[in-house]
């Protein structure tokens, strides 16, 4: 697997004298030559706006753009083409459901579910709505271990509950929420599910049939793909049923100033020319994923994980937040009284990229009591070396701060 | 100008510029807009349909040269078909303007319309092409529904 | 001029045989190699998430983002940067300014005047605050020659009026509308001024300062920079007084599910992950844009222009739409009975990329009764031989239909 | 390891630790409250000022060794001083903190301030070591307003 290495550029290069050690893909993913190629040439060689010329470029400009859509249906195998919607990112596709779902079906007093893991894309849009409409947020508690409570999840509904949002994995904890549950328990009560899968989708297979959710959200940029460009999944049913988020080209049947008519899906829900060079880039980052197979990169992240979990655990005074038996490769903690941020320095001066702060998750940080953590996360480029780096690197800090 | 010639044949332009059968149909059972947003092509289906048979059909609309001559070359060759006839056409229409390699008996089946086969290698022209078509199976499947054709 | 070309890998193929005639613009702009190098640099190099890390990649990747904030402030002469915002493009900027601006400041009845020749992008999003606000349009005419009827504008304010979004320059006619008059006449009734100025950016001087609008926006695409990136510039007093658009990480204070703090300008308003790498790509556009000269490039589409102009005034049977005296290198066009998009696909055939269609200007189309038309619009890539092709394969669309 | 060494200065672990002026100061005629949004970081300055002379202060919060070793030195530094000593304190230190190649005798007038020089070497952490002064110049300024800073 070390060999993964080599297919990211940014490995070639050394951080204050060290080689590159990045553990920080939960924020965001670094990008194989493949895709950085694919953008390259796709500028190169067949750039023009989409759906809207009659000449060759502007042909395979279309081509390349809904080829794109085909490979994300196959690989989240959702039902239809039309069911994947390009955003600029999971925030946005969030924002979307909220705004277009939300406003038309969601009226004062009625109840969202979210939980206490959520990352602020998550909460943020949903508040803005508790402002905008009167609605009120239900949270999942998160025991100790970091896995959500579905005794008081069962509890929170509600004739009034009208959706459930949700993450896949925790971008903090990293564990991996029992979604097919959660979302048979909403299904049961008749409330669609949305779910965050920023976290999720690169580091595990994701099946919209499996799952059964209503919409399932990801960012590209965190799977290896380019900046700019996200998913929104939704069911048929429910997209049809929503009005546009943005007006503008492109999403339009017939436009006069009195009156409107919007067209088919997905184009009703993208509105202006879209990020091409970024769906097309995704297209590459997916090959890649396809090519290096998904059980291969589970196996992988996981036993880096297992490595890892261990490693820290024998460092003294860590603190592990999130504990839970199904994680994905993140792992967050506190040390002591050294400040994160401290802690990030003098690793970065190691050549070793970490995260600290809160992670855009403060709900979590004020459960755990704590203003800011250390995060270290995996992409399917890390190996045992890094982890040791790693390690190594805490032995610095020890003497920096002893 | 070979694939060019190939695509406008002189009965395309011809049927382009004088479309047959163009013009509203007071006794028809069925109207039917088809759309192509993209483009702003429009036809106006009007057809009289009695014991399954299609007896007369009519269209309005405006278009590019192939989508009013696959209009005007639709009406004159579906008049007087059942359903069922429709149908086969309509499938054999579709293969015909979309894939490679068709068998030639196709072009027999197809009379005329067969000179509407040299858009296959004009990819964004297809849905010009077949816009009458999908406005007329819209038509018959009785949804009469607003239909914009973007394949 | 000539020269440009070269900087330009799309140039370097031939479509069905012939050198590639890109005449399509205003639709989208092709990309110089030092565009995309920056962008494959970034990702090799420099990558990881902004405003997060306490890391070197972080810091650096930062540094170019924000740079590119400085650098558009700079170009169009704002006063502050905080009063550049990134999003993904035109009709982005203008969805933004509607509901955030719009939805706090509007009400039933109120109204907003527009043109007739606005882009789907400019009328779209006011259309649908009028079915969620049930506010009023006002248009102002176009006349014959493409030029707004400012008589006509005058007396379109009353009380109500709330807001004038008006295009710099129009897509389809090419006309440069004078804004400082419109601007002054708004102002005078207090009313602020949102500008599109998507057809104007890379095609002339643009000055925040001169011409005192309260918001201007244009897209990176179409002025050699990456897709999925777009600027919206607002007024600090205007950008203070809005509420947030999108919701989610980096635009945050302070987040509990009881009450969220925002984050300042212009934090509060790029929710989530940006598209790092099209700002980043931005950069290197407007350092092209810089380098070539605004000067030269105006001098240079003029003379196209004129050259194009008197070429297809000679065709037989050609129609212009748009011949106001001031005008950015935009041609359209009917010709007698032959549909537009025919000429489309036989100028395609002879290497030439024209578009043709409704330009997403409906009510342009309407107001003219036509249901389509013809555009060739230029870049600073274009010379004379170039017409020259379009005014041959003219000839080619005669000879097919006669 | 030098640069690392010349950020974590034992004097500054050590106000880290345990900073001085710490807790909250009930005479105090100000309370300003600054906050980095980006790291969490936090200050809640108390100050007590009588006739232009800063006569006492002290501060709350939670952040970095940096932030609070600065928001420590700070306090310690700035006792007794008035507001134009104040600025111009605040002016060396700005300047001290974020430029390369400042005159020796800056040096000296900062006293053990100076120790916070080290983060010129580390851009990302600057916003930490001015996060105190900050939230002091806007406490002076009266403004008495949420205060965040994103260098
Ligand atoms: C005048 C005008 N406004 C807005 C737009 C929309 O720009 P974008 O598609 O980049 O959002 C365009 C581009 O087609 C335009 O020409
Ligand atoms: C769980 C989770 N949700 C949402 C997001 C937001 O993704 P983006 O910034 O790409 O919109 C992130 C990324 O930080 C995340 O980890």
């Amino acid at each position: 697997m070390q060999v993964y290495k080599k297919d990211f550029p940014i490995f070639s290069q050394t951080i204050h004298g060290k080689p590159l050690v990045y553990l920080d893909s939960s924020s965001t993913s670094q990008k194989p030559s493949c895709v950085i190629e694919a953008i390259a040439h796709y500028y190169q060689h067949n750039y023009a706006n989409v759906h809207r010329g009659v000449y060759e470029l502007s042909e395979r400009s279309t081509h390349l753009y809904e080829k794109t859509r085909k490979k994300v249906q196959w690989f989240i195998n959702a039902a239809h083409t039309h069911e994947i919607l390009f955003t600029r990112g999971t925030t946005e596709s969030i924002n979307l459901v909220a705004q277009s779902y939300g406003r038309t079906h969601f009226k004062a007093e009625d109840e969202i579910i979210l939980s206490e893991m959520e990352h602020h894309s998550n909460i943020v849009p949903w508040c803005m709505l508790q402002e905008q409409l009167g609605i009120k947020l239900k949270i999942i508690p998160v025991l100790e271990t970091g896995e959500l409570d579905l005794l008081a999840y069962e509890k929170l509904f509600s004739s009034r509950t009208k959706m459930v949002a949700i993450s896949h994995a925790s971008n903090v904890l990293g564990t991996i929420n029992p979604l097919k549950k959660i979302i048979a328990i909403a299904h049961a009560a008749k409330v669609p599910v949305l779910v965050d899968g920023a976290q999720a989708f690169p580091h595990m297979p994701v099946d919209m049939q499996l799952l059964d959710c209503d919409f399932y959200t990801f960012s590209a940029h965190k799977a290896y793909g380019p900046t700019g460009i996200g998913i929104l999944y939704g069911k048929t049913a429910l997209l049809e049923k929503m009005v546009p988020y943005q007006g503008g080209g492109s999403m339009i049947e017939k436009v006069s100033f009195k009156k409107i008519t919007y067209g088919q899906l997905p184009y009703k829900f993208e509105a202006g020319t879209p990020n091409m060079a970024g769906v097309v880039g995704f297209y590459a980052a997916l090959d890649y994923l396809e090519k290096m197979g998904m059980k291969a990169i589970v196996q992988h992240e996981q036993e880096l994980l297992a490595y890892a979990t261990s490693k820290l655990k024998a460092i003294p005074g860590v603190r592990l937040l999130g504990t839970a038996p199904d994680k994905v490769g993140v792992l967050s903690f506190v040390l002591n009284d050294i400040h994160p941020h401290d802690i990030g320095t003098i690793l970065d001066h190691e050549g070793i990229a970490i995260r600290a702060g809160h992670h855009c998750a403060m709900p979590l940080m004020e459960k755990y009591q704590i203003p800011a953590c250390v995060r270290l996360s995996f992409g399917l480029y890390n190996s045992r070396e890094d982890v040791d780096a790693f390690v190594a690197g805490m032995q610095k800090v020890h003497e920096v701060f002893n | 100008m070979s694939e060019l010639r190939e695509l406008y044949q002189e009965i395309i332009i011809d049927h382009g510029r004088h479309p047959r059968n163009f013009g509203f149909l007071p006794e028809a059972t069925c109207h039917q807009e088809g759309f192509n947003p993209l483009c702003g092509d429009k036809i106006i289906l009007h057809l009289y349909e009695n014991k399954d048979v299609v007896e007369d059909l009519k269209f309005e609309g405006s278009g590019c040269a192939i989508s009013i001559a696959s209009a005007s070359l639709m009406t004159e060759c579906l008049k007087g078909k059942s359903r069922n006839e429709i149908e086969e056409i309509f499938n054999l229409f579709h293969k015909w303007v979309t894939m490679n390699d068709v068998p030639d008996e196709f072009k027999e089946k197809l009379g005329k319309l067969e000179v509407l086969g040299g858009v296959r290698e004009f990819p964004a022209r297809v849905k010009c092409a077949t816009l009458a078509w999908h406005t007329l199976k819209a038509a018959l499947l009785g949804q009469n529904l607003k239909l914009e054709v973007v394949e």
